[in-house]
């Protein structure tokens, strides 16, 4: 059989994102051994865990290599998934990102990295595609205030979205940054309150944003456009903010509803494993080995230089997403993956943006 | 009343230490009612350590502890203060950042001394008039003669049944050193048992009832004071002459 | 006679409390001065005030001909005041003789001189046989003697020792007299704090009696115990 | 020209929002006082309390002041037990080691919350959640309110503890002697069970009345409580109950103030200064004090 | 020589050999050379000195990201870098020293955490200085001999001497008169001073020495992730493991460090394979273990009792 190596954070700080990378890989893995696996052979995933720490990932990186795998998909945090890819370089083991999304992987990148799923650039670039295709129906949408908290991922959608704010003629009306872990959002957005604001562009990890949507109600703050950036993509949000998470949006890379050839049955088979609503997260996690069994069929070796040679030639169309490695605006090995809008309909999540890919209209707060 | 309810302590053969150190060996005594008794013996002769075992902060090795004609032996601190022992013990153990007053009612913090707490402060207060004029200090504050004061009143308020008192006169100046012994003198005749231990051997035997003499973790000499006073080893061995 | 220590009018004040009102005392070379009075009077901290260790609001301390007033109490050890505490204080982690060893460390710096000063003023102290115990397992008179070991290991000028002889019995307090009176024969000074008039009575060349912080009397150690005030204050009549 | 209204709507938020630290710190304070030890765990015991409420409003629906009812006594015993079962065997070694086994605490309930409910951010949806009273022009968030308000009455009900009880006396007495309290009859490890039992309490009443706010993550959420316990408790003087409020408000008002006017991104940091400020000029906290003698 | 620096002679021929007979393993081998040197640093403050540290991740910050930016943004050899390192973090120490040492006990060790989380906020947000929130990489390092530094066998031997370094000092300190000043200092600071003792001067001292033995360690630590990122390194969590780690191992000890980093990151990364989702917990409950059976540590309750033994058997 096949063995790939899977560096993932099942404990500690990132456990809860770790188990939905997991779960979707498990769908894959079960999917490609029922189409026959890799040219015949069973695959097989060897799976460790960081405990969201980067020692403990460089030491599972270590006994992976020993292991003669092929190839390795992780990590999650960018802490951690920054050190991995520089050793899986200098290893010259072929690594496959799993959920960092930092632009720093794959920017310069290298020749062994490779990333299906998207980066900050793309991501602002998906609101502002979405921002200017609203503001064609209604040009009064001018005013953008941005709000982010200071981890890797969100100070770089947020950095993106100001410089592609001012590139396409937004009025940038604020932009405030926040320590991980605030619970108190009223002084940001007290003050963006007195600018009134058109679009307000939050970017946060999933526990703040279920807060900041309260507490934007709670102040009084009234945006056409609210996005916040991935805590409003998950199911919990809606249940767990009710009334007030109705039209806010998230860009993911992956939603249920999205028009891809097959959507509609692995959402099916991810809500199965899942035993709940699945995100983009275990989405990305299928993406991941499911881009890895492509490239390894295809290498028809198990030979790291012959399965790299593989990835990179990569031209795949999956449920999730379409997937090529590319080499553009100085990133490497990243697909140019299109994002995709999501909005919050009737305490659902739809998809909204683009349009070829959309399920229903987009609407505005107020 | 027979006589086996006149002893209120009987400690029977015990052997008493710390960790791996055996400090004393085979030790009985006695303190029957309105007693004062004395305990004395040179320095780290274990006389501290026989009051910690009373008071159940160490537990013997061997032997047995009888307060009241009940085994005590296993029972923590607060039980033994509850079933009626003071102690006062070497370091005084206040409570420092606490008024000297309300150091003092913690005496009677057990429920069956709150009805009496007043009259029992006074009682303190009259005995130790320098007390009652720090009343309000935080007792850290107090010398270090004050702070003993202090701990003999705390330790009275309990009306014990039996107190014991280790070194109550260190550090305090003659005059009150004398005060402090007649105190005791006057609270065993008012019906409290009393074991003292004390470095004074000449006002432990003039003012108590009987005696012990510790020497190395063992007796080595016991009876009446009036006799011992006498006792050529006392006089050669502890009173210098 | 060389006069080494000088204090002149201390006054220490603790909030409302004034500790010590304008005392002033001083001590020749070579000589024991006692320091006498009822519990609270002032003692302890006039002789923390001079050590450096209690804040002093008016008045000044020279120390060898050096106004040390102002001065950090381990800047006056330095100098050659040496000291023992009241309540003891033991590096409780340390054992007997590492205790002693940090304070010969001062006037020996090399491990080897120090630790035979050390052992020396253990022996001195009779605590010869407990050098490698740890010092939080001694009893309560032991570690007396170790404060007195360690102050004694500073090789100090002046010793000022704070009721270390409490809780002595009888034959241990009269070697204690017998060996302060060594010290005091090699020209080395003491302040002394206690309540065994014995003691004071035997050692002392000048007593000074404090009460409320105030002095009260003065004079030789007979002097004083037949003074009236001190007999009422501090005595007692039999 | 200056901004009346955000003025007063920022110190209102500050103040309120004090309030919840507050409400966190008073319970540290109290263990403090009596075990001088730092309860590493005590931002756990806050997220213990928010997962209750979560669970009893999942299953039952109840709304989480109701839950209230069940939970402080719950906590009280929970507490009581870690402490007489766990901490108890170290109460005599260094403060420090007490100090890392309530880490461990910490670590094993982090991680139990972890394995059991998985890593997903909890809340729950309350339509009152996003509600406001508005005086004037000034909003002022509900559930901050009923926060403020347990503040208030957790406060007073303590002091009475304390101040008016003999159990009060106990543990004041404790806190300053353990052997000293033995020896007038005080049951100790009693005492210090039901202290940290109340510490816990305290910590379960904040996570309550905080989860229709905020949310709950099983590891990460306990320290950011922890640490924000850590600087009220010291800004007022640990051990020290009232000072915790004047603790809570000054922090409070410091962090919004900060956001508000300067950087938010430092909203942590002007706290943070303040607090090592107040040390550096009095290091006892505030209000902290402690009889020294030599 | 004395017999701990015999001892230590040995140990670092084994730990040299490592390499060739664990392979597989050398960066869990790294690890626990890097959190040994950082606890036995952290020791002469927090062991000696008895003042704890819960802010010690500043100084493998600063290490880690004055050797980053250097070679990043500058060019700088990384041992050029860590003598800058070195000489910051002494300068960091002597202020963060003179500003701290008036408090005791729980207040100092909070005021660490308070002082460690503003360096914290500052390295985020500082991006021109630091890189901010997305970090620094480090693309390339010099050869000096042409020995790759980027190399886990070369990392590993750098760590060996910088844990052997600290644990030297360590023994040096040990028996010698500073030792027993810091040792004097934390058990009671006015006896201290009654031997003559500036308790201030010590502490200071003390801080120096292992703030800027910290930083080296976390100058390797650099170059060894060469990534670093605010979150993951100046992380009150990493603070607390250092801690952890000494008191583990046994407090004013020369080898409770040692023992205390072996014992962690093996065990942690036994349980990392073992217990999957749970290994935290596992380690969790292995930490409140062994603090409830061995209060002191584990070298520190073997070295108390030896003491205890050899005073009986003379007794
Ligand atoms: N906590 C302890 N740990 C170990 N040994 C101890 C402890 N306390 C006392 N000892 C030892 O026990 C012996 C007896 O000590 P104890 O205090 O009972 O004597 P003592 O008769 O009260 O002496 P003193 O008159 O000096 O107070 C001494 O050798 C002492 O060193
Ligand atoms: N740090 C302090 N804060 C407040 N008051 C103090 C302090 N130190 C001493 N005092 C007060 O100063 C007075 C003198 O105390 P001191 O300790 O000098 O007495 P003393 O003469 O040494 O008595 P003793 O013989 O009992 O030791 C006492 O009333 C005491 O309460
Ligand atoms: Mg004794
Ligand atoms: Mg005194």
């Amino acid at each position: 059989q096949v063995k790939v190596g899977v560096i993932n954070s099942l404990s500690g700080n990132f456990a809860a994102f770790g188990s939905r990378y997991n779960t979707g890989m498990l769908v894959a893995l079960e999917e490609i051994n029922a189409d026959g696996g890799i040219n015949g052979q069973k695959l097989e995933l060897i799976t460790q865990d960081d405990r969201s720490e980067a020692q403990s990932a460089l030491a599972a990186l270590e006994s992976l290599n020993k292991q003669d795998v092929p190839l390795v998909i992780g990590s999650y945090a960018s802490g951690i998934t920054g050190p991995l890819s520089k050793v899986a370089t200098r290893q010259k083991l072929p690594l496959i990102v799993l959920g960092s999304a930092d632009d720093s992987i794959t920017k310069p990148g290298s020749d062994w990295v490779f990333r299906a799923k998207h980066n900050s650039t793309i991501v602002a670039n998906a609101y502002f595609n979405y921002f200017d295709n609203l503001r064609q129906k209604h040009p009064e949408l001018k005013k953008i205030a941005v709000m982010y908290g200071n981890g890797a991922w969100p100070t770089s959608v947020s950095e993106e979205g100001v410089r592609q704010a001012e590139k396409r003629g937004y009025e940038v009306v604020g932009k405030q940054a926040y320590d991980q872990g605030t619970t108190d959002f009223r002084p940001i957005l007290n003050k963006f309150r007195t600018s009134s604001p058109d679009i307000l562009l939050t970017s946060s990890y999933a526990d703040d944003g279920i807060a900041i949507a309260r507490q934007i109600k709670e102040v009084g703050l009234n945006a056409k456009v609210v996005a916040i950036d991935t805590a409003s993509s998950m199911i919990s949000f809606i249940q767990q903010v009710g009334d007030q998470s109705e039209n806010i949006v998230s860009a993911v890379s992956w939603s249920p509803d999205v028009k891809y050839e097959g959507t509609p049955q692995l959402y099916e088979r991810l809500k199965a494993k899942a035993k709940e609503e699945p995100s983009f997260y275990e989405a990305e996690g299928y993406l991941a080995l499911t881009v890895a069994a492509d490239a390894l069929r295809r290498a028809g070796s198990l030979d790291r230089e012959k399965v790299r040679d593989a990835l990179a030639k990569t031209n795949l169309k999956t449920p999730v997403t379409d997937v090529t490695f590319e080499s553009f605006d100085g990133f490497k090995g990243q697909n140019p993956i299109k994002s995709v809008i999501i909005q919050i309909q009737d305490g659902k999540h739809v998809t909204v943006f683009p349009e070829n890919l959309a399920s229903q209209a987009a609407k505005l707060s107020n | 009343m027979n006589s086996v309810d006149e002893v209120v302590l009987k400690v029977e053969g015990v052997d008493l230490g710390y960790s791996t150190l055996q400090v004393v060996f085979d030790v009985s005594l006695e303190v029957r009612k309105k007693e004062l008794v004395g305990l004395v013996g040179g320095n780290g002769s274990g006389k501290s350590t026989i009051l910690r075992a009373v008071s159940g902060m160490i537990k013997p090795w061997k032997g047995r502890i009888l307060f009241k004609g009940e085994e005590i032996s296993g029972l923590e601190p607060h039980q033994m203060a509850e079933r009626g022992l003071a102690h006062v013990p070497m370091g005084r153990q206040l409570f420092p950042n606490l008024t000297v007053k309300d150091n003092i009612l913690l005496g009677s913090y057990l429920p069956r001394l709150r009805a009496n707490r007043e009259r029992n402060l006074e009682k303190v207060f009259s005995l130790f008039p320098d007390v009652k004029k720090f009343a309000q200090t935080e007792a850290g504050a107090l010398s270090g003669g004050q702070q003993q004061m202090v701990a003999i009143g705390r330790a009275l308020m309990l009306e014990p049944d039996l107190l014991i008192m280790d070194e109550p006169s260190l550090g305090l100046s003659p005059l009150y050193v004398k005060q402090v012994m007649q105190a005791i003198r006057q609270v065993a005749d008012l019906g409290f048992p009393v074991l003292l231990v004390e470095q004074n051997i000449k006002q432990v035997l003039q003012f108590s009832d009987r005696t012990y003499v510790l020497e190395n973790g063992r007796l080595v000499l016991q009876g009446p004071s009036s006799e011992l006073e006498g006792h050529p080893m006392i006089r050669k061995a502890y009173l210098g002459l | 006679m060389q006069i080494v220590l000088k204090a002149d009018s201390i006054k220490v004040q603790y909030g409302g409390l004034i500790a010590v009102n304008d005392v002033s005392l001083s001590l020749e070379k070579g000589q024991v001065l006692g320091l006498i009075g009822p519990n609270g009077a002032g003692k302890s901290t006039l002789f923390n005030a001079i050590t450096g260790f209690a804040p002093v609001r008016s008045g000044n301390v020279t120390f060898l001909g050096q106004d040390v007033t102002n001065v950090p109490p381990y800047v006056r050890t330095r100098s050659g005041m040496g000291r023992t505490f009241q309540t003891e204080r033991p590096y409780e982690d340390l054992t007997v003789l590492e205790n002693v060893l940090v304070a010969a460390f001062l006037k020996n710096p090399k491990r080897k001189d120090a630790e035979e000063v050390a052992m020396s003023a253990l022996e001195k102290v009779g605590l010869q046989d407990r050098a490698n115990q740890l010092s939080s397992d001694l009893n309560l008179a032991r570690l007396r003697r170790l404060e007195l070991a360690k102050a004694l290991a500073l090789e100090p000028k002046v010793l000022f020792l704070d009721e270390i002889m409490a809780g002595l019995n009888p034959p241990a307090l009269k070697e204690m007299i017998e060996f302060l009176r060594t010290l005091t024969a090699t020209g080395m000074s003491i302040v002394m704090v206690e309540h065994i008039m014995e003691a004071i009575i035997q050692l002392a060349d000048h007593v000074i009696v404090l009460a409320s912080g105030n002095k009260i009397a003065e004079g030789s150690a007979s002097d004083v115990i037949n003074d009236e005030r001190v007999i009422e204050a501090y005595l007692g009549t039999d | 020209m200056f901004d009346y209204v955000s003025f007063f709507q920022n110190l209102s938020n500050g103040v309120l929002i004090g309030a919840v630290y507050a409400l966190i710190g008073v319970g540290l304070t109290l263990v403090f006082g009596v075990m001088r030890t730092i309860n590493f765990a005590h931002g756990d015991f806050v997220v213990l309390g928010m997962y209750f409420a979560v669970v009893l409003n999942g299953a039952l629906g109840w709304d989480p002041y109701l839950t209230l009812v069940l939970a402080i006594p719950l906590g009280f015993i929970v507490g009581a037990l870690i402490q007489k079962f766990v901490l108890t065997r170290v109460i005599d070694a260094k403060p420090e080691t007490m100090m890392l086994a309530t880490l461990g605490v910490s670590l094993v309930i982090g991680n139990l919350l972890l394995l059991v409910f998985g890593g997903e951010p909890k809340s729950v949806n309350m339509p009152y959640a996003a509600s406001t009273l508005k005086l004037g022009e000034i909003r002022i968030s509900v559930v901050l309110l009923y926060a403020g308000l347990a503040t208030l009455g957790v406060i007073a009900a303590l002091y009475l503890l304390l101040n008016k009880t003999e159990v009060g006396r106990a543990i004041k007495a404790t806190a300053e002697n353990r052997l000293g309290a033995e020896l007038v009859g005080i049951n100790t490890k009693k005492i210090q069970a039901i202290v940290f039992g109340l510490g816990m309490a305290l910590a379960v009443t904040a996570g309550v009345s905080l989860i229709p706010l905020l949310f709950a993550s099983p590891v990460t959420t306990g320290a950011l409580f922890t640490l924000k316990a850590f600087v009220v408790t010291v800004l007022g003087g640990l051990g020290n109950i009232g000072a915790a409020i004047i603790g809570g408000l000054l922090l409070g008002v410091v962090e919004v103030m900060g956001a508000s006017y300067l950087d938010s991104a430092y909203r942590d940091a002007y706290g943070l200064l303040v607090f090592v400020v107040v040390l550096l000029v009095k290091p006892e906290g505030l209000f902290g004090k402690s009889v020294k003698r030599v | 020589m004395s017999k701990h620096m015999l001892f230590l002679a040995v140990m670092v021929v084994l730990a040299a050999l490592y390499p060739l007979t664990l392979s597989a393993y050398i960066t869990v081998g790294i690890s626990v050379l890097l959190f040994t040197g950082w606890a036995t640093s952290w020791n002469l403050l927090g062991g000696w000195a008895g003042q704890l540290s819960l802010g010690h991740a500043s100084f493998v910050g600063l290490g880690a990201y004055i050797v980053a930016i250097g070679a990043s943004q500058f060019g700088f050899a990384p041992w050029w870098s860590m003598l800058i390192a070195m000489a910051v973090a002494g300068i960091l120490a002597v202020i963060w020293g003179k500003l701290t040492f008036g408090l005791h006990g729980p207040y100092f060790s909070l005021s660490t955490i308070a002082i460690a989380e503003i360096m914290r906020l500052v390295a985020i947000n500082e991006g021109w200085l630091t890189g901010g929130a997305s970090g620094v990489f480090i693309e390339t390092l010099p050869e000096p001999f042409g020995i790759d530094l980027f190399d886990k066998t070369t990392q590993y031997y750098m760590a060996l001497v910088y844990a052997a370094i600290t644990i030297a000092i360590t023994i040096l300190i040990s028996t010698r008169r500073f030792g027993y000043q810091l040792k004097a200092v934390r058990d009671n600071e006015e006896a201290a001073m009654a031997a003559g003792i500036d308790p201030t001067v010590i502490k200071l001292k003390a801080f120096v020495l292992s703030g800027v033995l910290t930083a080296v360690g976390g100058g390797i630590y650099g170059i060894f992730l060469s990534f670093i990122e605010p979150h993951i390194i100046f992380n009150l969590l990493l603070s607390i493991q250092i801690a952890l780690t000494v008191i583990i191992g046994g407090r004013g000890t020369i080898w409770g460090p040692a023992v205390g980093a072996v014992l962690l990151v093996v065990s942690g990364e036994v349980f990392r394979t073992a217990f999957a989702q749970a290994n935290l917990l596992v380690y969790g409950v292995l930490i409140l273990i062994v603090i409830l059976v061995l209060p002191r540590g584990i070298v520190g309750e073997y070295v108390h009792k030896l003491v205890r033994r050899k005073y009986a058997n003379r007794a």
